[in-house]
This record gives C-alpha cells, sequence and structure tokens, in this order.
C-alpha cells in the first residue's frame, strides 16, 4: 500500500498508458466489485434497515418487525420482494428519461465514496493520492440527482421538496468540506491510507480539541447531508408529502430509500477512518500494527483486529444516527439554514487555523509524546472553547433584537413559516 | 498506476449504474404494468392538480447556492495548501489567513446584508 | 486499448456539448452540460492530473451546475423551457462562423511547430516524461503526478502566491457583488424602476 | 510508446468543443444557456492548458504544475463569473421578465 505512493518505487511506474492488468490486479478487484460492491455492502444495508425498524421500536417500546424469520431477520428480503413486485408509476407529463436517471445518480454517488476508505491495512478498494478530494467530489454528485428527481416529476411538491433538499444539501457540504481540511492538513496528504498511518503514529485526529471540533462539525453535516431527522426538511411529510421522491414508487423509491442507507454506511465509513482512527482500538496506542512482520499469518491477524474494530466503530455510529432520529424533532428550515451558515461554517474555517496550531504543537515533532500531546491541549483546547462561544453569542446577540431588524423567529409558532407550504 | 486505479472507479460506476438498472429490468418483467389516468396523475394530497407546476422560487435559492460555489471554490485552495503544509512552513499559515479573512469578509457582508436570514 | 478509451470519452464529450447548445429544454441541456464536464474530467485523468479531475467535478458537477439550475428555476417554469425563443436570426451565421473557427484551430495544430526546436505538435505522439528512463528518477513532473495534490499546494504558496491571493480577492468580489446585485430587501419593486412591467401574475406559492 | 494518446487528439478534443461552444454562444437566445456554451468554451481551453502541460518539455522556470495552476485559476474564475452572471441576469429578469438576451435592448440606438 505504502510503496505504491512512492514515486521512487518500480510500482508506480508500471506504465500509465499500457493499461494493463496483472492477473492479481484483475483478481482483486473482481473480488472487490463482486463480493464487496455488489454482495457485501447492498446486504449491510439491507440489514441496516432491519436494525433501524428494530432499534427505533426498541425506543418507543414497542417489539418492531418479528414475523418473517425469527427476529424478523428475513425482513429486509420480503421487502425487497415486495418492492420488486410492484407497479413502477411516471406520472403523465414527467420527463421519463431524467426521472430515470435521478435515483440512478443517487445510488452511484454513494457507491463511488465506499471506493477509496481504507478498511484495513491493505484493504482499500483503491489508493489515490487524491482520495479525500475524489471522495468530495463523488458526495457532491447527489444533489444534482435530488434537483433532478424533483424537477422530473412535474409535480410542485416534489419540486418544492427537491428545492429545499438542494438548499440543504448545498449548505451543508460546505461545512463538511470544511471540516476534513484539519484531517489533511495533519495527515500531509489527500490519500485516505497516509491518513490512517499517520493516525497509527499520531493518534485519532478526535483525539484533539481540533479534531473533536471538526468530527462534531462532520457530524452534524453529515446528518444533514444524509437527510435524516432533525434534518429531513426535503422530506417533510407533514409539509410537502414526500419532497423529491413523492413521484416514486416501486422499485424506483426503492433505489432512493437504498441510496440513503448506503450513503449512511458511506459516511460513517469515512467519519471512522478520517476521525476514528480507522481499525485503532486505542486512540493514543500503536497496538494492532506493531503486530505486522513479514509473514502473511500476521498480516491476516492484524487485518482481522482492525476490521473488526472498524466495523464495530461504524456500527456504532450507525447506532448514534438511529439514536438521534428517533429522539430528535424536525428543525425548521430558517434554523436550518441559519445554523449552516451562522454556526458550522465560520467555525469550520478557524477550526482550520486551530489545526495549524496542533500541528505545529504535536505533530511537527515528528514523533508522539505524551508531553506534546498534552501541550496541544492545553494551547489549543480554550481556543477551541473560546471560539465556540464566541459563534454562539454573536448568534445569540443578534437573534435577540439585534441590527438589520433580524427579530425573533417564532416564539410559539405564531409567525407563518415561509417555507411550508399547505399540504 | 494512477490510471490503472482510476480504470477500477470506471467500473465501478459502470458496476453501480447496473446495480440501479438491474432492479428495474426485474421490475417490468414480473411486476403488473397498467396504465389508468389516476394513475398517471401528479400526487398531491389526492385533490385533483391545479395549473401548471409553475412555482417561482425565491431568490434566497439563488443567495444559497452562490456562496457554496464561492466556498466550494475557496475549499479547492483549502486541499493542496492542507496537503502541503508540513512542508511549508509558518509564511504559509500566514498567507492563507489573509485568504481566509478575505472570504470571512465576504461571509460577514452576506450575513449582515441579512440574505443569509430565510424569511 | 487507451486510445479507445480516449475516443469513447471524447465523442462522449463532444456528444454532450452538442447536446447542451442544441437542446431547447434548458435543465436537460444543462445536464448535458454536466455530462460533457464529466467528460473533461475523464480527459483529465487520461492526462494524469487526477487532482485536477476530482477539482473538476467537485466545482463543476457539484457546485456549478446545480447554481445553472437554480438559475433557471428562478427564471423559467418549471419544465425550462423557453416560451419565447424565436428561432435565431444569427443561427447560420453562427454555424458558419464556429465551423470556421474549428478549421482554422485544426489547421493551425497541425502547421503549428512549437518553442524553438520542438516537433510539431500535430508531431508529439507518446508524452515526454512517461516513457520509462527518460527522465531521472524524482523529477520534478513525475513528483507532481503522483502527489499533485502536494505540489499544487506548494506551488500555490510560493510561485503563484500573487495569484492565490488575487483569486481569494475575486472569490470575495463575486459574493459581495452577486449578493449586492440580486439581494432586495424584501421582494417589492425598488426606486427607480420605470420601465418595470407588472405582467407578472400573482403566484400561488412562494416557497 | 505506440498505444499512447497523441496530443493532437486532445487539441481536436478542444478546438471541437470550443467551436461547438462558440456556435451556442452565437446562436442561443437565453441567457442562461448562453452562459453554458460560455463555460463549455472554458472547459475547452482547461483541457489545452492540461495537454500542453502533460505533453510538453519540463521547464524548469515555469515549476512543475504550470498548467494544473493556471487550470485551476481557469476554474476559479469560471465559477465566479457563472456565479455573478446568474446574478444579473436574475436582475434582467426582473426588470424585463426575459431571459433572453435580444430583449435587453435599451441600450440599442
Amino acid at each position: 500500500m505504502i510503496e505504491l505512493l512512492d514515486p521512487t518505487s518500480p510500482l508506480v511506474w508500471a506504465q500509465s498508458q499500457a493499461v494493463d492488468l496483472g492477473w492479481g490486479l484483475a483478481l482483486r478487484w473482481g473480488l472487490w466489485l463482486v463480493v464487496g460492491f455488489l454482495g457485501l455492502f447492498p446486504g449491510i444495508v439491507a440489514y441496516m434497515v432491519w436494525l433501524e425498524r428494530k432499534a427505533a421500536a426498541r425506543f418507543q417500546d414497542r417489539i418492531g418487525p418479528n414475523r418473517v424469520g425469527p427476529l424478523g431477520l428475513l425482513q429486509p428480503i420480503a421487502d425487497a420482494i415486495k418492492l420488486l413486485t410492484k407497479e413502477n408509476l411516471v406520472p403523465a407529463g414527467a420527463d421519463g428519461l431524467v426521472h430515470l436517471a435521478a435515483p440512478v445518480l443517487v445510488i452511484v454517488s454513494a457507491f463511488l465514496m465506499l471506493a477509496v476508505i481504507p478498511f484495513a491495512v491493505g484493504m482499500a478498494p483503491v489508493d489515490l493520492p487524491s482520495g479525500l478530494l475524489y471522495l468530495m467530489a463523488a458526495s457532491s454528485l447527489s444533489p444534482l440527482g435530488v434537483f433532478l428527481a424533483g424537477w422530473s416529476s412535474r409535480n410542485k411538491y416534489s419540486l418544492l421538496g427537491a428545492m429545499r433538499a438542494v438548499a440543504q444539501l448545498v449548505s451543508y457540504e460546505i461545512p463538511q468540506v470544511l471540516a476534513v481540511i484539519p484531517i489533511v492538513l495533519w495527515g500531509g496528504s489527500l490519500s485516505l491510507v497516509a491518513i490512517f498511518d499517520k493516525q497509527v503514529e499520531f493518534g485519532w485526529f478526535i483525539a484533539s480539541p481540533p479534531g473533536l471540533l471538526a468530527f462534531l462539525i462532520m457530524l452534524i453535516a453529515s446528518i444533514a447531508e444524509l437527510n435524516r431527522t432533525p434534518f429531513d426538511i426535503p422530506e417533510a411529510e407533514s409539509e410537502i408529502i414526500a419532497g423529491y421522491h413523492t413521484e416514486y414508487s416501486g422499485m424506483r423509491f426503492g433505489l432512493f430509500f437504498l441510496a440513503e442507507y448506503l450513503s449512511v454506511f458511506a459516511v460513517g465509513c469515512l467519519v471512522t477512518a478520517l476521525y476514528l482512527g480507522g481499525g485503532m482500538p486505542l486512540p493514543l496506542v500503536r497496538f494492532p500494527m506493531n503486530l505486522l512482520g513479514d509473514s502473511l499469518p500476521r498480516l491476516i491477524l492484524v487485518d482481522m483486529v482492525l476490521l473488526a474494530v472498524f466495523m464495530f466503530k461504524v456500527l456504532l455510529f450507525i447506532l448514534f444516527m438511529f439514536w438521534v432520529r428517533v429522539t430528535l424533532l424536525r428543525l425548521r428550515v430558517d434554523r436550518l439554514m441559519n445554523f449552516a451558515w451562522k454556526y458550522l461554517t465560520p467555525l469550520a474555517i478557524v477550526n482550520i487555523l486551530f489545526a495549524g496550531i496542533w500541528y505545529e504543537c504535536v505533530i511537527r515533532a515528528g514523533v508522539l509524546t505524551l508531553g506534546g500531546w498534552l501541550w496541544g491541549w492545553v494551547v489549543t483546547g480554550p481556543l477551541v472553547v473560546f471560539a465556540v462561544w464566541l459563534v454562539v453569542w454573536i448568534n445569540r446577540r443578534l437573534l435577540l433584537g439585534g441590527p438589520a431588524g433580524v427579530g425573533r423567529p417564532s416564539l410559539g409558532g405564531t409567525r407563518v413559516d415561509a417555507g411550508a407550504a399547505p399540504g | 498506476m494512477i490510471i490503472n486505479n482510476y480504470i477500477f472507479i470506471g467500473l465501478l460506476l459502470l458496476a453501480a449504474i447496473g446495480f440501479a438498472l438491474a432492479p428495474l429490468l426485474v421490475v417490468r418483467l414480473i411486476a403488473p404494468r397498467k396504465r389508468s389516468l389516476s394513475k398517471s396523475e401528479p400526487y398531491e394530497c389526492g385533490v385533483l392538480t391545479v395549473g401548471e407546476t409553475w412555482i417561482r422560487f425565491r431568490i434566497q435559492y439563488y443567495i444559497y447556492a452562490l456562496m457554496f460555489v464561492v466556498f466550494d471554490i475557496e475549499a479547492l485552495f483549502l486541499f493542496p495548501w492542507a496537503a502541503a503544509y508540513a512542508g511549508l512552513g509558518l509564511f504559509a499559515l500566514v498567507e492563507m489567513v489573509v485568504f481566509l479573512v478575505f472570504l470571512f469578509l465576504g461571509l460577514v457582508y452576506a450575513w449582515a446584508k441579512g440574505v443569509l436570514r430565510w424569511a | 486499448m487507451i486510445r479507445v478509451l480516449f475516443l469513447v470519452i471524447a465523442v462522449t464529450g463532444l456528444a454532450s456539448a452538442l447536446a447542451t447548445v442544441l437542446i431547447k429544454n434548458l435543465v436537460r441541456a444543462a445536464l448535458a452540460l454536466a455530462g460533457f464536464f464529466f467528460a473533461v474530467a475523464c480527459l483529465f485523468v487520461l492526462l494524469e492530473a487526477e487532482f485536477l479531475a476530482a477539482l473538476q467535478v467537485l466545482i463543476y458537477v457539484g457546485a456549478v451546475s446545480i447554481l445553472l439550475m437554480f438559475g433557471i428555476m428562478l427564471t423559467r417554469g418549471v419544465q425550462g423551457t423557453d416560451p419565447a425563443s424565436r428561432p435565431s436570426a444569427w443561427r447560420l451565421p453562427g454555424v458558419v462562423i464556429g465551423l470556421a473557427v474549428f478549421a482554422l484551430l485544426g489547421y493551425a495544430i497541425f502547421q503549428e511547430t512549437g518553442l524553438g526546436t520542438q516537433r510539431a505538435w500535430g508531431a508529439i505522439d507518446p508524452r515526454p516524461a512517461i516513457a520509462r528512463g527518460t527522465v531521472e528518477p524524482g523529477a520534478p513532473r513525475r513528483r507532481a503526478i503522483n502527489d499533485m495534490g502536494k505540489v499544487v499546494g506548494v506551488e500555490l504558496m510560493t510561485r503563484y502566491v500573487v495569484a492565490f491571493e488575487l483569486a481569494g480577492l475575486l472569490l470575495t468580489a463575486a459574493l459581495v457583488g452577486a449578493v449586492a446585485v440580486a439581494h432586495r430587501e424584501d421582494d417589492e419593486p425598488s426606486r427607480g424602476e420605470p420601465s418595470r412591467i407588472p405582467s407578472d401574475p400573482p403566484i400561488t406559492t412562494s416557497p | 510508446m505506440e498505444s499512447d494518446i497523441p496530443l493532437s487528439w486532445f487539441l481536436l478534443f478542444a478546438a471541437a468543443s470550443f467551436a461547438i461552444g462558440l456556435i451556442g454562444v452565437l446562436t442561443r437566445k437565453n441567457a442562461i444557456a448562453v452562459l453554458m456554451a460560455i463555460e463549455i468554451m472554458l472547459n475547452a481551453a482547461n483541457v489545452n492548458l492540461v495537454a500542453f502541460w502533460r505533453y510538453g518539455p519540463e521547464l524548469p522556470e515555469a515549476g512543475p504544475v504550470a498548467g494544473i495552476v493556471l487550470a485551476i485559476m481557469v476554474i476559479t474564475v469560471a465559477a465566479a463569473e457563472v456565479a455573478v452572471g446568474i446574478g444579473l441576469i436574475l436582475l434582467c429578469y426582473r426588470r424585463w421578465r426575459a431571459a433572453d438576451v435580444d430583449r435587453y435592448d435599451s441600450l440599442a440606438g
């Protein structure tokens, strides 16, 4: 994995113009494509849906799906059969081709995101030198799909939902992109494999004040990017029916559904790989990596540990998403947009500078020492706390009768929510 | 090697498209298809739809998209800067602070102008 | 093999460019434009500038096409067609001028003989640095190709720092200018617009 | 190497898409369509920049990524242009109720 990045390695020069693929590479890719992307990941996603229904049921003191198979474990299969045997309705006057292309685009976006995640040592599907940028580019495809879905349906509510959804996705994409900049800064590379290596050496990035702040920004922004409660304005059933996928039925709706959960999984992997140290079990310890030797069995052992821990972290992330969903209420449109631009974006920008300071304090030395790490906390911790306090204070201040007639938004909901259409 | 990696991405793209289209093909084969007038109407709460789908959107949407584009380009400059930061030292930090201050002023202007308010 | 790949991408790209220009429906045209952007990104990959390819997708497909879509939604009906579109008097001259420019460029491509001792553009077949052994290990461009993000960052911070700061200034100017142009305190017609045509019927929803 | 792509192919692609963009600018009426055609032309220029960077000789005084940085600047300017351009179109639309470039004729003599 590492030697692929080394410019002096002969592997890199395995000439690019001939595009010849060795059998080993072809086999590897075939395995990834068939077993990973077409088999395992959709399977995981199907059982995520089951898990969510079960978890939500537990939270609400119900039992959840329990009819199909033991514990309802065959429920996803039943759902798939149901979706496959339903009729696809395309409304008259809809733009057929675009109506078809929209869910495909959303699915493609989710799939492409997974292509650079380093699950364990040597277990990234591909290691691109600018992997993180690629990942952001892949995730930026989905707003287009959402917009096209709403536009092509020729339905007022669809279009309304799509416009709202795109405005929201677009607004939260900025803090999301800005929140990964500190990681690039610390890793000194855009490659996710290099970032993982950096976390082995210098601890998880979340174990620092700027990292923690970046993680929180990322977390909130990704919940919003995934259109999940409390940021599910785009598909607010009580206001605009089902938003941009109102006119989607049967399997076409199923594709949107699948894409949503696939994205949840992808974002979970992303957050784990970027902030939570990938498959490392402990924040500041090199534990499984120091077992790594020359022999293959050792590599397999290390990889098993890494993979298990990685998946466990992703599972925790997913469960957290479910928890948030059943606990919090939907935000109002204006607050939602405000939050992205007036809280998250300034914080994310300032946080980049804090990350630079952390780099100077801790990582510049070249080796992680406890003293340096504590020093980093002492220097950046207060800065981060102060920045958060300042942003909140400014916003409060402006909200409570500041200039420009900001006014206080709706105490008691008497003001008509301009974003709400009569449903 | 770079192109080879992207060939995998290309294959993955095709696989994803296929993965999305395959179930639709199955649906075409096994699901019932009966056209009817009321089925193909736009769904608007069971009421017959009135008028064109002609909604004029507020300018607000444009402002958000505009800010998004501007800050996306800012990120475009931040990525290479961050990747190169380790080898650059303090002056790079100062240059970036100057750059960020420009952008921050833009954000503050939009904020002060009140366009960030979703009225 | 790679030539076939290039041809597929190029044909797709040109077809989408043509579609962008020809399709009346603006949203579809914008979608075709996104396809063209994507094809250009693929060409960047073939040119081993994958960093730029990712940027291209992020900025153009992810951001600019969204902005264009919003622009279309704000100026047109939902289906995005142009009711006022008339057959253009410029059509024939426009096509002629376009073809003439293409012919001129094509002629230039095969006649131009680069700087100094270089060969004509039309005669450059293999890329210089890629043939193994022609460049000493660790040559700048080779390093750049293998870790472009980092090299671009270093260059932006040293050689092109003025351009970099100017780009920041330009972005701020664009943001401020566009906000100032587009924003009215409320959607009321402001003072000093005598020729405003009040023909817009009251529209049901203003989301 | 036999199988590499000739430089002229990239140049021809760029020339063709530039010409298509030019035709679009000259024949389309809708201001947003004109903007899109301009984007095509700018992208064509970018393809040229990167192709020359890749195929041209390595000039020490120009740095290792001259073409790339130039292309990034073009992308920046192009995106800013779209942003401001659409703002202006919206303004004109509000005034004339049309996004048609031929209708903006108040300055015509």
